[in-house]
């Protein structure tokens, strides 16, 4: 178990390291921030002095040196256009697409989950075939389009759900969440059922294989055989044996969520983290771009972390030790 | 008295996109109580689909086409899941070959006894348990509270073996379907497993249907035996006579294909070909491409139960060792 | 008293109304700290923390405060304030665009509790508007920190009409009036901003019911929100003007070539080739098929009627033998190869038109070929990709919006010689270089009367038109859209004011 | 013929899961992670004779395959050395390694997952003989049909795959493939262990038939002690990654010595035995991970005592070719050896 | 020993000549709505192929684009005469033509991404679970972080940095997408070295080479044949995607993805069509990939493979 950890912590050093490396090279070879931030009326004097200000007048090795210098002792940098700390912006705007992500990952399961379950358990029903034929569909529109169906149909259309932004939120041990109202639940509702599409038919799809494969299984007919009801053999025997690999999985997509919210982000107008990266990119805002893929890095150190206590909780046969190869 | 297990002219086919594949295809046997019965034959003979035919286990593409089975006198065939589910663990019970796959691996054991426990009984969680771990100590597992915790790969073959017989014997049932119990153990657990399972049907009464290819287990264990071939039974009896002076071909080709039958280093016998598609089986005898003594009308005709003395029956227009068979 | 929620097409970077010359920071600043020098709806000045300015003389303002203002928390405003803010604004820490510009040379004086003097080396004609881009704050928070600004720590407020009640970064900023506000009071009981980058959605939160107003309504749906009973929509020609630069610096420019692709004289030197390609231009069509008519055909930098701009000029007529002939007369009678460069999602529309006019182009025999680029990308290489720093593209669409709302600034950073001593030509991506433009441009600046320094900048602008130094193409128009009952000022400037949305 | 062909000296095998840094980090913060190590084959000695069949025998995971597999040359001893033909393996030059290689060859337990799925047979058949210039291309065709002859499988089956046989027939075309290049010996692994008793003995008469044929020497593996007891001329015992009895078939079969191949062969189901009553042995196989102290067997043996708990038994000649690892054949079970 | 005990075994039980690859046609052509998505997708490839020849313009050649034609409904007559059938985009193309030629560089997008992806990530692979040890563990780790990494960001960085065009979205693409088929040809690359054939062809002196590439490789293709489809279809949409984020393909040489993200401005403006045409094209090509592709992981899964 310790060792586990460590090997999960070297881990996340290393990805940090190389990714540090690659976005603060990457953002310069993109282009010079400093032709985003200011305003165009300024003249070239005023261009050095901004410069020299946020200290991009000194070639790039020298800035991340002192990049280097300054995040040893703590601090990760401010934001170019915030002119705060770049991190404390990111923790700040994490809990609302996190709550998002949460959200998405739950409704994929409560919805993919007992349709992946009848799909793989009567494979040649119609309704399965029609299950399988329409979850083809969650990956294959591109997630901006559907968003703005989403708000035209159930915000402009219908009215029954408003169009953008997060409801009122509450903070709950230290955590800002939207969760415990209603209007709370009627903000993040389609966002989350956006960003959720592409994994219901994740879920529906690994639901089948999964159950497919363990209704061949002879514990499958042990069970059955001991005069178990098929309720019983369906939610236990062969559900927690397909949980095994969708946890796996959900928890390593749980990054891609956290990633696709960029696009659902902008457009609901959520106010997360992933609007902020957008926001970075463009502006070629480096401290944020930075602290966010470090803060990213250890999101899912973190959640992989998780998913495999789940996992060894769920399949005893797993030894934490071995989860990693 | 009437015998535990009647099974009259068992059909079960498999409707497959390459054709029909008749399994079991008119068999008729049938168990007293208490008795074992060996039921023998080479892989794919249809020994697992006669099993697992009264268990009510055959899913689409199988069927049952027609025939009858009597549990304890009551009709099984045209049961409905519901039916089935009542009679299944309570009044007969199964044991599968590989003991590896049998037991759910992401369950612990006790969860897997105690639901087998209520699945018929209403009994609280408490004393469901305390038959479990009965069970377990009944089946020779040491220390059965802590071991009833484990996950069953924390177990060795043999003792989830023991554990799926122990299941199997939780609620007396008067008889016990054996598919190839101990075919994937090692020799000396194997007999540990059989010396059990003598132990415990001595003591409750409980009768046999073993599924086996060995006929040396068969040897050891069974009262009566029955040789399965492409589908069908050819050849029934005590185990005594039917070792001794075998009827048909293919039980006697068998018995000689054995090594530990021969000299050391003597050709052996053997027979020729392998065993046909059960999805294309001939017109006449299922045997006769086999078959040493092949004549012409095994190639026109299948051949039907021939009945001998002492309970006797085999499938064959030109028995042999008649001459051993007393009149 | 009703609530009001608009949605904003850019986020904010902060409350601190020093940090960041940026529009939205600008626009949201100005409910809360206002400036001394105020701007209409047409930008034209006017009065507003000051009651009074007049040159003194060449070299001096004065500024007479208006009196009996008070800030948020009832501390009176006077001259220690405009002081105070004067040393503020041009130091903010770690300010990705800074104040000084408008405050550097300049020296305050305080006079009395309700003058300030400013007095500066040179003449300097702009003071007033120099002092109309940012807000005053009280002396007391001099030392508050952005951070501490965007908290609301600085509890004496402004003096504008509006409280600052909440700021969700990235999400909203809600407002609150002030009760006390000495030009009256405002019919809203709560004003919230919120963020929304994404148009389409924009436009949708408003049919939702979720907005009021929205800014920056999508040329492609006004039609359709102008057919709407439920809303009304609010336009005017705005202050920015879309335009091309063109390479005039190199001998041979890198994006150009023959048509067999050898390496040519860069055309783009030729008087008659730049005539040509502007005349190729059909500005009408594509006001009307790309910017479905929310624009106006440009002529020069600034529509008719803002401060400096020429009488005389009139957008080229589409013509497109004419530009055939020219280019024949230039010694191009088969045209060459060019590359056009834009950036992506900056301006409206921008690379539909860049699109479009590489087509008329090549209906004109000239081979065009396209890149649009991420704007972090394109106004890098725009501004210093090529060989030693310098402007790397050959022709290239940008826009460039007037915020002090007079011609002046334009000129002087688009098209006077490059010259970073002098600060001159600063955004002259094309290097265009004219000594009789340049000498009228500095002239204007030194002039302090207004009607002569109006006069001098019609004529340079003449000037660089005629010598087709860029070559503007059409002037946006900025759209608001509202819930019927809810009429907004539309505002040359973009900027969405609170103070300009009543009911109807 | 009584020089030994191949010779196993102290043979072990051994499988170790290393550390790695971030376990070897958390036992200096006070884990405590240590190497896993299966001893899969433990010092065994063995020699085989030209034309000799010996049969390995023993319960699962007690090494057969393993030593089978260092023997063919499929895994490189941990420890001890292999000599073919009178040379060291590891001493070997390139050449002399390859012909070593090709000499021995194996045979492989399950007919399906030995046979690569994607070739056909003259594929399967002819592709090392080619590869090693023992045949010329052209003559590849030819000569897997003269292979598959002599396996006794019709020779226009060559365009065929794998999975368009039957089990006996595919166990036959593993047998050809290790025809093809020539061996002298062959290992064979479990090889009738997947088959169906009429086809075992159409295989087994095959085997022998080409012992004959060819002059080949056997290492026979199984688990099925009357397969071995058909076939062998000499039978080796294993236990827990050690050899614990070896001697004559006959001789064994007749009168094992060691405790653990006296329950094997009480425990051998036979035809001969009706209606018995097994007597087995009692205690699980104990996991090789964490072997027994001292004698292996000892916690499963009726007759120990305190002397195998500590003490590893010798191998100990009891007659002439028959060797037996155990202390009632060495001075006694009761107490510590001096 | 004699003779007469050795006769030859039995005819097999199949008599017809089954390659692998017949049995495979076979088994695949059994669905029929699968066999529907290869109809489609031959239809759609062919469409794309035969663009020049079929479209009514060119739309990459902006001589020929007139913005005068510019979001013009279906149906209507364009400045030169022909008919739009599915009417124009923002800049006056035609959006037949834009939709076929766009499907062109849309498939060179996926099926290049993931051929390419496919050689190198089975590739590192396969030598991965071969070699074993350290060299596994280190590709191992690579390969971890690259799918902790959310491809999206990834692919945004990458063409950021990269600039855009066709090239560079494939490098992006490649990058992001190599690690998914390293994991899972290393998994059944694992799965196949463990089986005999393997040791059999050591034991017949085979090289190492010869072992991987001629036994181990072509039994692990069959999970890769089934991603393949898969990562094609989500290169594909993921390219829309970076299009609609302003990092995708050239404005002027749109792919299906950069015509969706052009025509999503016109969604609430009543031309639907500028954006929901190429839209259905986007889809009809994925879902026919995808139809493929489940119907080849349910045949080449030999799980369920009786
Ligand atoms: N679900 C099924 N679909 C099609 N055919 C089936 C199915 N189940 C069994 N069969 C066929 O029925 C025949 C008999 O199978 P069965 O499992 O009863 O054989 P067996 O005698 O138990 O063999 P073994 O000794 O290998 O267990 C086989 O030919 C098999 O292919
Ligand atoms: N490649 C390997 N890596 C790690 N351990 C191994 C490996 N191969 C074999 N072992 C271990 O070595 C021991 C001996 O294995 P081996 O396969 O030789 O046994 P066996 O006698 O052939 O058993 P069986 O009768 O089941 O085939 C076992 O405990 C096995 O787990
Ligand atoms: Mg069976
Ligand atoms: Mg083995």
């Amino acid at each position: 178990m310790l060792a586990f950890i460590l090997r999960r912590l070297a881990q996340a050093l290393f990805v940090i390291a190389a990714m540090l490396v690659i976005v603060f090279f990457g953002v310069n070879v993109v282009g010079d921030p400093i032709y985003m931030l200011i305003s165009p009326e300024m003249d070239q004097q005023q261009i050095a002095e901004t410069a020299r200000a946020l200290g991009l007048d000194r070639p790039i090795w020298e800035q991340f040196l002192v990049f280097l210098k300054n995040a040893a002792q703590g601090d990760l940098g401010r934001s170019f256009v915030h002119g705060e700390s770049a991190i404390k912006l990111i923790l700040h705007r994490m809990p609302a697409t996190l709550e998002l992500a949460f959200v998405a990952l739950v409704l994929a399961i409560v919805i993919g989950l007992p349709l992946g379950l009848y799909a793989g358990l009567k494979p040649e029903s119609r309704l399965s075939r029609f299950i399988m034929a329409v979850s083809i569909l969650g990956f294959s529109l591109p997630t901006f389009w559907v968003g703005l169906m989403l708000i035209l149909t159930f915000a402009v259309g219908l009215g029954w759900l408003p169009a953008t932004g997060r409801g009122p939120t509450v903070s709950i041990l230290g955590l800002e969440t939207s969760l415990l109202s209603l209007k709370g639940w009627q903000h993040v509702a389609l966002p989350a059922l956006n960003l959720a599409l592409l994994k219901i038919s994740l879920v529906i799809r690994l639901a089948r294989a999964g159950a497919r494969e363990a209704a061949l299984m002879d514990y499958v007919k042990f069970a059955r055989a001991k005069g178990l009801s098929q309720s019983r053999i369906i939610g236990v025997h062969i559900l927690k044996n397909i949980m095994i690999p969708i946890v796996t999985v959900l928890g390593l997509e749980f990054g891609s969520l956290v990633a696709f919210s960029v696009v659902t982000e902008t457009i609901f107008a959520w106010p997360g983290m992933g609007r902020l990266l957008l926001e970075a990119i463009t502006r070629l805002d480096r401290p944020v771009i930075v602290a966010y893929v470090m803060v990213v890095v250890v999101l899912f150190v973190t959640i992989n972390l998780l998913v495999d206590l789940v996992y060894s909780a769920l399949d005893p046969r797993v030894r934490l030790t071995e989860a990693t190869s | 008295m009437a015998p535990v297990l009647e099974v009259s002219g068992l059909k079960t086919h498999f409707f497959t996109r390459a054709g029909t594949v008749k399994s079991v295809d008119g068999v008729s046997f049938h168990v007293e109580r208490g008795e074992v019965l060996g039921l023998v034959g080479e892989s794919g003979s249809g020994k697992s689909v006669t099993g697992f035919s009264v268990m009510g286990l055959i899913d689409p593409p199988g069927r049952i086409v027609e025939g009858s089975i009597k549990l304890n006198g009551k009709e099984l065939v045209g049961l409905d899941e519901e039916g089935f589910r009542e009679v299944r663990g309570r009044e007969v019970a199964m044991i599968f070959q590989d003991p590896m796959m049998t037991l759910n691996p992401v369950l612990r054991v006790d969860t897997q006894m105690i639901e087998a426990v209520t699945a018929h009984d209403k009994v609280s969680h408490k004393a469901a348990r305390e038959r479990s771990r009965d069970a377990l100590a009944k089946v020779g597992i040491p220390s059965p509270e802590e071991r009833l915790n484990a996950y069953p790969h924390q177990f060795s073959g043999g003792m989830r073996q023991r554990v799926a017989i122990a299941i199997a014997l939780l609620h007396r049932p008067p008889l016990i379907i054996c598919d190839e119990p101990t075919t994937a153990l090692d020799v000396t657990i194997q007999s540990q497993i059989l010396a059990e399972m003598q132990g415990l049907c001595a003591d409750t009464g409980t009768a046999l249907v073993w599924i086996t290819h060995d006929l040396g287990v068969v040897a050891g264990l069974a009262d009566r035996i029955a040789v399965m071939y492409a589908g069908r039974i050819v050849e029934t009896g005590a185990v005594d006579p039917v070792l001794d002076t075998p009827l048909h071909p293919y039980t006697s080709g068998l018995l000689g294909s054995l090594p530990a039958e021969g000299e050391p280093g003597a050709p052996l016998r053997q027979i020729r070909g392998s065993t046909p598609s059960l999805a294309r089986l001939p017109q006449g005898c299922a045997f006769a491409a086999r078959c040493d003594y092949v004549q012409a009308d095994c190639l026109a005709l299948a051949p039907d139960v021939t009945p001998f003395p002492g309970a006797r029956g085999v499938r064959c227009h030109h028995p042999l060792n008649l001459a051993g068979v007393a009149a | 008293a009703q609530e009001l929620k608009i949605g904003l097409s850019a986020e904010l970077s902060s409350l601190d109304p020093h940090y960041h010359n940026l529009t939205p920071n600008n626009m949201l600043a100005r409910h809360i700290y206002e400036p001394l020098v105020g701007q209409d709806e047409k930008q034209a000045l006017k009065p507003l923390l000051a009651e009074s300015w007049k040159a003194i003389d060449d070299t001096t303002w004065e500024f007479k405060l208006r009196k009996n203002v008070k800030f948020h928390d009832g501390t009176p405003f006077t001259a220690d304030d405009v002081i105070a803010t004067m040393q503020r604004a041009p130091n903010v820490p770690k300010s990705p665009s800074s104040f000084s510009a408008y405050v550097r040379g300049k020296e305050f004086t305080k006079v009395d509790d309700f003058t300030v003097r400013v007095k500066t080396a040179t003449p300097a004609p702009l003071v007033p508007t120099d002092l109309s881009t940012f807000g005053i704050i009280p002396a007391k928070c001099k030392d508050t920190t952005t951070e501490d600004f965007n908290l609301g720590k600085c509890t004496t407020g402004g003096t504008g009409a509006y409280k600052q009640a909440e700021y969700v970064a990235g999400d909203r900023v809600v407002l609150t009036p002030n009760e006390s506000y000495w030009g009256g009071k405002e019919p809203w009981s709560k004003v919230t901003f919120r963020m929304i980058t994404s148009a389409p959605t924009r436009v949708a939160a408003l049919l939702a019911g979720d907005l009021d107003v929205i800014e920056n309504v999508p040329t492609s749906d006004v039609a359709r929100l102008k057919g709407d009973a439920k809303l009304s929509v609010a336009s005017t020609v705005s202050n920015r003007v879309i335009y091309f630069h063109m390479d005039h610096f190199r001998e041979v420019s890198p994006f150009i070539k023959g048509k067999d692709g050898s390496e040519i004289k860069n055309p783009l030197r030729n008087l008659k080739v730049r005539q040509a390609l502007s005349m190729a231009i059909n500005r009408p069509g594509i006001v009307d098929r790309i910017m479905e008519k929310e624009a106006i055909p440009a002529g020069q930098l600034l529509p008719d009627g803002f401060f400096g701009t020429s009488k005389k000029l009139k957008p080229v007529a589409f013509d497109l033998n004419g530009a055939k002939k020219l280019l024949a007369e230039a010694g191009y009678p088969n045209g060459f190869k060019m590359k056009l460069h834009g950036p992506t999602n900056r301006y409206l529309n921008d690379t539909k038109i860049i699109e479009a006019v590489a087509q008329m182009f090549s209906r004109l025999g000239i081979e065009t070929e396209v890149e649009t680029l991420p704007s972090a990308n394109f106004f890098t290489r725009a501004s210093q990709g090529g060989q030693g720093n310098v402007p790397e593209f050959s022709f290239i669409l940008v826009g460039w919006g007037a915020g002090t709302g007079e011609s002046s600034d334009s000129l002087k950073a688009l098209l006077a010689t490059f010259d970073p001593a002098k600060g001159m030509g600063a955004t002259n991506r094309g290097r265009y270089s004219n000594p009789t433009f340049d000498a009228k441009v500095d002239e204007a600046l030194r002039t302090v009367d207004d009607a002569k320094r109006d006069a001098a900048l019609a004529e340079a602008m003449e000037i660089s038109m005629n010598d087709v130094g860029l070559i503007p193409t059409h002037y946006q128009l900025n759209t608001w859209a509202s819930r019927k009952g809810v009429k907004v000022l539309a505002r040359t400037d973009e900027y969405t004011l609170a103070t300009g949305i009543r009911k109807d | 013929m009584t020089t030994p062909i191949l010779t196993l000296e102290g043979v072990s095998k051994r499988f170790t899961k290393p550390l790695d840094a971030a376990s070897k980090f958390a036992n200096l913060l006070g884990a405590k992670y240590s190497e896993q190590v299966v001893h899969a084959v433990d010092s065994v000695d063995l020699s085989i004779r030209q034309g000799e069949v010996v049969g390995l025998v023993g319960e699962s995971g007690c090494g057969k395959s393993t030593l089978g597999r260092v023997v063919a040359g499929v895994h490189h001893a941990s420890s001890g050395r292999v000599s073919w033909r009178g040379r060291y393996t590891n001493e070997m030059s390139a050449e002399e390694r390859k012909a070593a290689t090709l000499a021995i060859q194996m045979i492989f337990q399950d007919p399906m997952s030995s046979l690569n799925p994607r070739l056909r047979v003259t594929d399967i058949v002819g592709e090392a003989p080619v590869v090693h210039g023992l045949v010329p291309k052209a003559q590849q065709d030819s000569y897997v049909a003269e292979m598959l002859d002599r396996v006794g499988l019709d020779s226009t089956y060559r365009r065929r795959y794998p999975h368009q046989f039957s089990g006996g027939q595919r166990a036959r075309i593993g047998i050809a493939r290790a025809l093809a290049v020539k061996p002298q010996f062959l290992v064979c692994d479990e090889s009738v262990a997947a088959l169906d008793v009429s086809i075992q003995a159409q295989v087994l008469n095959l085997f022998m038939k080409l012992r004959d044929e060819l002059n080949l020497t056997y290492l026979f593996i199984s688990h099925d002690l009357s397969v071995v007891r058909h076939l062998s001329d000499r039978v080796v015992i294993m236990y827990l990654g050690r050899v614990v009895e070896a001697a004559p078939a006959a001789e064994l079969f007749k009168g094992p010595q060691h405790p653990y191949a006296q329950a094997l062969l009480a425990n051998v189901p036979s035809i001969a035995a009706r209606k018995k009553r097994f007597a087995p042995l009692k205690g699980e196989i104990p996991s090789p991970l964490h072997p027994p102290s001292g004698c292996h067997f000892h916690p499963r043996c009726p007759q120990a005592g305190p002397r195998c708990r500590v003490e590893r038994p010798a191998l100990k000649e009891i007659a002439t070719g028959h060797v037996a690892a155990c202390h009632l054949h060495d001075g006694g079970v009761g107490a510590l050896a001096a | 020993m004699s003779e007469a005990t050795l006769p030859a075994a039995a005819p097999p039980v199949e008599a017809k000549e089954e390659t692998p690859f017949r049995r495979f046609v076979r088994s695949f052509i059994e669905d029929r709505l699968a066999l529907f998505g290869l109809a489609l997708f031959i239809l759609i490839v062919l469409l794309a192929v035969a663009a020049p020849l079929i479209a009514p313009q060119n739309p990459y050649d902006l001589a020929s684009v007139d913005v005068m034609d510019s979001r013009q409904p279906p149906g209507a007559a364009s400045g030169e005469g022909f008919t739009m059938w599915l009417g124009s985009d923002g800049v006056g193309r035609d959006l037949l033509s834009g939709i076929l030629y766009g499907l062109r560089i849309s498939l060179m997008v996926g099926a290049f991404s993931g051929i390419l992806a496919a050689t190198i990530g089975s590739a590192v692979g396969l030598i991965a679970a071969y070699v074993g040890g350290r060299t596994e563990n280190a590709i191992m780790r690579l390969v971890d972080l690259q799918l902790s990494l959310p491809s999206v960001l990834v692919a945004l960085i990458l063409v950021a940095g990269l600039g855009k065009g066709v090239d560079k979205i494939i490098i992006a693409l490649v990058m992001v997408q190599w690690a998914y088929y390293a994991r899972t040809v290393r998994g059944s690359a694992l799965v196949e070295r463990r089986k005999e054939y393997v040791e059999a062809a050591q034991s017949l002196g085979l090289s190492h080479a010869r072992t991987v590439f001629r036994h181990i490789l072509p039994n692990c293709l069959a999970p890769v044949i089934v991603i393949v489809t898969v990562q094609t279809a989500h290169a594909i949409s993921l390219e829309a995607t970076l299009s609609f984020l302003g990092v995708g393909l050239p404005q002027t040489e749109p792919s299906l993805g950069v015509l969706i993200a052009n025509g999503f401005q016109y969604m609430l403006s009543g031309s639907y069509w500028i954006s929901v045409f190429p839209g259905f094209a986007l889809l009809m090509t994925i879902v026919s990939i995808n139809l493929v592709g489940d119907r080849l992981r349910d045949v080449l899964n030999p799980r369920l493979e009786k």
